[in-house]
């Protein structure tokens, strides 16, 4: 190869090489065993660097592979559509920040520092919790990050989970703690309101003093509110073990933040504040704790920290990072390194453009019209509600039919319906993306197709 | 600039920084009426400011930080090459796809994903790849958990040591530790490699495997690695490969090929992603053999034409992250690796080795450094002591790195390895060209010359940056310690105490 | 930074930036053989360069640029407001259509073009508007052809003189006389405002028509229009409206309704367009009855539900631009103009005047400062005069200038309008929060505070630049004047001598 | 309204009023007379502020009523379709540059300054030409003003332009120089090969003493090379016309630049230097002219000047200022005040990447592609070549039927064809966005119709 964009030094290999004293690449890997090293190029289905616009040229044709859909999905399950401003895609396009990597020279990445502590700042106010970190890979590892956060606190080895919380987390959660032993206990729910069964709750925590977590979700998976969650934290400090509340961020525009309950330790996912879907990542974890040195000091992944400097200015820096891996080694309060600075800068950047004002308007907005789909699609003959519950975004519907029959007709119709979990049971989301116009062709319909399977 | 805090732009006036859409015939028909006990009592108090308050807080923000694209980060194991810009229109490939919906619709998404972990899985020399991993340090915790419970499968239940070499990236024993296994630690012998002998010593029916990078973290390749590989296997321990050093050599020799039997990968070094100012990044997790069945879950197949995202190997760990990985950056590595070929590809461990021994050349003469160990070609980095120069002249390492940043270079990764003492560990990467290495080793020249002459000058460096050096008393003081700017604000209305 | 030019960039590697697409087999089936004589004989002295290269010399050079998004940008006249990011998503919708492609391939931008030019035409009180003029001096050159037309076709020979006021825009004579006219100018009264009697004895028959800007560049509204407009339409001359200050009345007054024939718009001026250091702009030129029939053409026509770009008015003047204008930047105007809708639009002129007066009260008892002619509110803009100052302290108005730049401001326009000495033209707009207003007043304050104290101190400014203040007669004198890097080469090598 | 991101003082509209001492905004309208204040809004069709997520649904509206295309256009007549390199976009999307002015204040905004110089710089070299203004609005307009440059140097009015130029040139042309009263003189073009009609032109040259300018498109607007610059360079001399040449910028890494014929004045257009179609706008006009002072007093728009500051160092700023209407004014060399800038930037930027080899091997590839498509195109039965002169990027060809049937029937198959330029000829362009597969789609394509049509 002769030139390339990205290879400046081809043209001074041997320039270089007598620089070095050596006369060919080769001898800089005299010390790799001959019989290993690769004999030719890779064998891949690529062979000759593609100029820039043949790769525009491929992904043109993968893009076309995919489906182009008329309206975004009445899908959530974790991960729901929302309008992600300009001025969010345009500032973590900013290569001095994406180009950066974590501030390990406080003094030459200020602005990339400050930028973080305002996502912490951020979110502290959002959850009213003091502290939070620079980030997480996502919800699921967060939750995984907070409950061995509580066991090596606490030692203990059980963790009460809610069979209503996403069903992704669990997973996550499970592979993440099979390596320490942790064993997860799982809490049913109610199925006619869709609420954590308190009084079960209640039982199985008090039958067990290996309790080391328990957790819940607001809204749980199926959209509905729990309205107990301070049995949650009473019933965590009688037994000693630490609360631990999943938790929407746009629905903090409306209800109470983890902060007002005590809570111990918040985690959630930022996707919600300026994320695009990303086909599931990148997403955002997002993990906060209350002022309390116990919690603070296992506290997982990078903080930054306001200070001052030698000549007594503002500063910013990583702090407390004698929790982390490369100074504490099999000590360290996690592995993390690499997280997701720059979409915690995106979820800075959404907030402020929200504002106090906007975040209110956007809840108010989003319950609004995922009330409103609900109403309008339970007044389509036989179908009801699957959980009575009041909910926020996301809403569980059971219909006449099975599902899969209406999801294959809204597919064909360019709309992608709900994510089905139950023979005739799906959940549908909600947003300020939904226009009324698209809602009212999504509930026509699903109108259609069940009068005519049923007329069939 | 001196910018001040979003929070702390004035919030006393009605202002909005982007507009809701509001529906209003649906608005007029709903009431907002929550149960009273789930009422947030007092918004929160976040900024009230206009985008173009917004906008430029950021872009003040941004022009007071450094990246690849300001400027040379030759950060030692980071591996912060060039991200070329093509990248960034690729990842809109997968960015308004819901990770739930039907595989019939996201059939070109799921053919790069197919593509890359058959590609990525040969250029490691690996059987198999899942991008579940979010990034490097979740790779090495899904490597950990797939040695545990392949040996618990065989009823291992003793196999509770993990092998790691004293130089090794912190996130090798942490990795280890969240997996549950004590650390055994391997020491490096005088030519800087893995000591032979004590492996042999310390490798037995307890040992788990071996977390081992190669080139290491002193940039030398690990020349008696077929050997480490027999030592381990004779046990059946397992032979597992850091990722974070494989631009030293790739398309010279691949971690299959000597024995590795799981390989992480961290796409923002190796394949271009750009590492977001701590991320997110991208990673993969391989493997060869019977390790393929560990694989977390789930993986893209190819079935009569048509790709799902569903294949669970059979004793597959599990999931790593909540959906997929971070599949908007492996798009970006995608766009990398098309734009590079697999003839391109085959010249960067040779480019990136390159640079790095020309580096060394233009250094390793210089009063007040030394390179400790073999003086063997090092690979993608190389990590030079400046004990000398802080004996004769009380000037460290990090001194040299503040000094650094005054001349518009990034500092080395710095107090790194452990094992070598006023570390400063360079890793250039091929993406940068001779003249930047040239005016980089004249800078360390100058820096050390004004050491020698006026130490002063250096120690009170950086001089030219938005904030001279940090007081680190203040920022981690329990009394002091200010995370949030709520813990600022509710310090100074005296309702926090210290942190306890 | 100190970035070296970038084509003094080392050129003696083969690099290149971008991989150009080969199609080898047509590469081998096609001989490139030109007519010998028109070979070049040599490559340009082109840099040579990778992405990596080329990418950090701009973004250093674009660090060391300043625009809205980085600070307040008060440039008098030039309505240097907020860009809202938005603005790029829009002008998406034509980068990929050719100007010559089919009519019914394009119905969407046809049908934003012609949404366009209804509403500019609503929003200025004309009939008409076409947006064939790329920015504002061609919307002048337009006007002024029109009225030259229209003379023409009355068979009026002697109408060879074009009214200007004295403190036009520079743009206003120069249009004038490139449209062969002799240019008259009318004199500024004491109020600041256009000297009716002048006005009504210069008018005559040999008039071909008045430009005036209203408010004017003083930011005063001319409050007598409809008598001037009276004046000039006595003896059929023609009333053009130089848009360059519409923002201060925009939503408040039309020029349709104050008695102007003809109109041009600067998009980017009024309706958000980014300056683009310079340009590209976007125009629209409107008019009103008869002249409606001389608009350049061609303009968007509906018919049958269908759009067409082939609409040529009757009398019209031709083509000002090569294809239709600057439509990228029409369709930013037309993404600024949906996020304010009728009813932000109409509070455009009122918050740019709020904050125009607002500011005048924070300034206006400045000991060194004047406010020169009527006190009457001012509207988009205010011109102080630092001739006070001058006198006492020897400080000008192009010292205040460069003191805000250290400040983290740009500067007011100075030196302009020519009927204001020391003069300080500042436009704040209405996008700019008050907060920011306040600290402009507070660093003026300052700055005149320090002028009296310490006034080398200013006449040294800037200090905090990357340059200190340029040298002129270096920059043009004929000895040394290096227009481009060429003329540096060729002088150093002795191959050009003075410019002659 | 009570609040809106682009209006951030309307909340404080009364405070701000007390300040000013004024109870009303109108107050500050007094002066306006009341008869011709407005009343109420504006009429237009959108009433209420649209959010950015209605306006992006507006757009996409907008969107789906143009024609997506399956290939880029093989049209060209003054724009052809390139491929725009991610660098270029990412450069002018950088803030600093678009949303600054003209850069009044060189101490701050000298990277500015410097990226103009550069344009300016690389053009010299492309051109082989000194001196480079910071462009003007497009290469029509570029010709009318060196046209009015000539004008105002040698006083004369007439002004020798061939037939064979870009006709959307000539329309420009000859409005501006209207007000001037400038004559146009046509020189015919040989109808062989497509070139200019060299001995007429010297017969018509020679024949009047008031030639101001002669013009010259090389390649001319059939995409043929004209062969016999030096003769109107020549002739010009002879007769005290200044000569004007107009040049494909592309076309310059394989052809003799301006510089080398001794050339007075060059315009063109960078609209191949990394723009993208825009549908005609913005593009950006290019002039250059030799290192003559008569020339270079008299040249239009800005330019940007290598200086230094009072410490000595290197600077940049605006030069020659006293050519300019705000100093100048009816005596300035024109009128222009914005220009294009950014795209100026965006030319900068494309010819640093490109390079040397890159300019080479874009030439070629074009040169290549292009005359293979011509050469497949002609062995269609009946097609044949219009014009016999080599050719660069445009050709046009001469079909046996209706160019406007084989167009329609192009453009059912997604595929915008050439330009009609008589009943049965067109003219087409093809550059490196067209894969040697959609150029063989062309062709077969166009055979097919041309067969089918001969078949009924």
């Amino acid at each position: 190869m002769e030139m390339h964009p990205w290879l400046p030094n081809l043209a001074s290999i041997k320039e270089m090489l007598e620089v070095i004293g050596v006369n060919d690449i080769y001898d800089l890997f005299s010390d790799v065993p001959n019989e290993i090293l690769l004999k030719g190029d890779f064998d891949l289905p690529y062979k000759e660097p593609l100029s820039e616009y043949e790769i525009t040229l491929r992904l043109k044709e993968l893009k076309s592979k995919n489906m182009k859909l008329l309206t975004p999905p009445f899908m959530g399950g974790g991960e729901c559509p929302h309008y992600v401003p300009e001025a969010v895609k345009f500032i973590i396009s900013r290569s001095e920040f994406y180009t950066s990597y974590t501030p390990y020279q406080p003094e030459i990445t200020q602005g990339l520092l400050q930028a973080l502590f305002e996502y912490q700042s951020l979110i502290a106010e959002l959850f009213e919790l003091e502290v939070v970190n620079a980030s997480l890979y996502d919800w699921g590892s967060a939750l995984a990050e907070a409950v061995m956060m509580a066991n090596r606190i606490n030692k203990k080895t059980s963790i009460a989970i809610p069979a209503n919380i996403n069903p992704y987390h669990k997973e996550v959660l499970k592979t993440w703690v099979y390596g320490k032993g942790l064993k997860i206990i799982e809490i049913p729910y109610d199925k006619y309101s869709g609420e954590l069964d308190y009084e079960k709750a209640k039982e199985i925590i008090s039958s067990s003093n290996d309790i080391s977590a328990i957790y819940i979700q607001q809204p749980n998976y199926y959209g509905v509110f729990e309205e107990e969650i301070e049995t949650i934290t009473d019933y965590a400090k009688k037994v000693g073990a630490i609360s631990i509340m999943g938790v929407n961020p746009l629905s903090l525009g409306l209800i109470k933040p983890p902060g007002e309950y005590e809570i111990d330790i918040a985690v959630s996912d930022g996707q919600e504040l300026g994320l695009p879907l990303n086909y599931g990542g990148p997403l955002v974890g997002i993990m906060a704790t209350r002022w309390d040195g116990q919690l603070v000091r296992q506290m997982p992944g990078r903080i930054v920290g306001l200070t001052k400097d030698s000549n007594g200015n503002k500063a910013f820096t990583l702090i407390l990072q004698t929790r982390e891996q490369f100074a504490r080694r099999e000590k360290a309060t996690s592995n993390i390194t690499t997280n997701e600075a720059l979409m915690a800068i995106a979820n800075a950047v959404f907030l402020s453009l929200l504002g106090k004002h906007g975040l209110k308007a956007m809840a108010e907005e989003i319950y609004a019209r995922s009330h409103y789909t609900k109403q309008k699609l339970e007044s389509i003959k036989g179908v009801t509600s699957a959980y009575q519950g009041d909910f926020f975004e996301e809403f569980a519907l059971r219909f006449p039919i099975d599902y899969s029959l209406i999801h294959s007709h809204l597919l064909k119709r360019g709309i992608l319906g709900g994510i089905q979990i139950g023979k005739s049971e799906a959940l549908f989301c909600v947003t300020e993306v939904h226009t009324k116009k698209m809602i009212d062709t999504l509930i026509s319909e699903i109108k259609e197709v069940i009068e005519s399977v049923e007329a069939s | 600039w001196d910018e001040q805090l979003i929070t702390e732009y004035k919030s006393t006036s009605n202002r909005v920084g982007v507009l809701i859409p509001t529906e209003k015939e649906i608005r007029e028909n709903v009431e907002i009426k929550l149960p009273s006990k789930l009422k947030r009592a007092k918004q929160p108090e976040l900024p009230q400011v206009s985008e173009l308050e917004v906008i430029r807080h950021f872009i003040r923000l941004s022009q007071m930080s450094f990246g690849v694209d300001t400027g040379f980060m030759p950060l030692g194991s980071c591996t912060m090459k060039y991200n070329p810009k093509i990248e960034e229109k690729v990842s809109s490939l997968v960015s308004d796809y819901h990770p739930l919906q039907d595989f019939d619709t996201v059939q070109g998404i799921l053919e790069m994903v197919y593509e890359m972990q058959s590609m990525l899985a040969e250029m490691t020399g690996m059987d198999q790849c899942s991008l579940q991993v979010p990034a490097g340090a979740a790779g090495e915790l899904a490597g950990v958990l797939m040695i545990k419970k392949y040996h618990e499968d065989k009823n291992r239940r003793n196999r509770d040591e993990m092998l790691v070499a004293d130089s090794a990236h912190g996130t090798n024993p942490a990795s280890a530790a969240m997996g549950g296994y004590k650390v055994v630690y391997i020491r490096t012998n005088k030519e800087g490699l893995v000591d032979l002998d004590v492996l042999k010593e310390v490798t037995n029916e307890k040992t788990a495997g071996f977390m081992l990078t190669n080139p290491n973290t002193l940039g030398l390749f690990e020349s008696e690695i077929l050997e480490i590989s027999k030592v381990l296997h004779s046990v059946d321990a397992k032979l597992y490969y850091d990722g974070a050093n494989l631009n030293g050599i790739l398309g010279v020799v691949r971690p299959g090929d000597m024995g590795f039997d799981i390989v992480h990968i961290n796409l923002h070094k190796t394949f271009g992603v750009p590492h977001g100012g701590g991320g997110p990044g991208a990673g993969a997790i391989c493997a060869k053999g019977e390790m393929v069945e560990y694989l977390p879950y789930p993986l893209v197949q190819k079935k009569d034409g048509k790709f799902t995202f569903d294949y669970v190997p059979s004793r597959s760990i599990g999931k790593i992250a909540t959906f997929y990985g971070n599949i908007g950056n492996v798009a970006r590595a995608y766009a990398y690796i098309l734009g590079l070929g697999s003839k391109g590809l085959s010249m960067v461990g040779k480019m990136s080795t390159l640079a790095t021994n020309y580096l060394i050349s233009k250094l390793k003469d210089l009063r007040g450094l030394s390179l400790p160990f073999s003086d063997r070609p090092r690979k993608h980095e190389v990590v030079f002591s400046a004990k000398p120069l802080f004996n004769d002249t009380g000037v460290s390492a990090n001194d040299i790195a503040k000094a650094l940043i005054d001349r518009g270079f990034y500092a080395p990764t710095i107090y790194f390895p452990p094992n070598v003492e006023e570390a400063l560990m360079i890793e250039p990467t091929e993406t940068e060209p001779k003249e930047v290495l040239d005016s980089y080793a004249e800078a360390i020249r100058q820096i050390i010359d004004e050491a020698y002459k006026n130490p002063q000058a250096i120690l009170n460096s950086p001089s030219k940056t938005a904030v001279s050096r940090i007081d680190q008393v203040i920022a981690n003081h329990p009394s002091t310690v200010t995370p949030t700017y709520r813990v600022y604000r509710l310090r100074s209305e005296g309702k926090i105490s210290h942190l306890k």
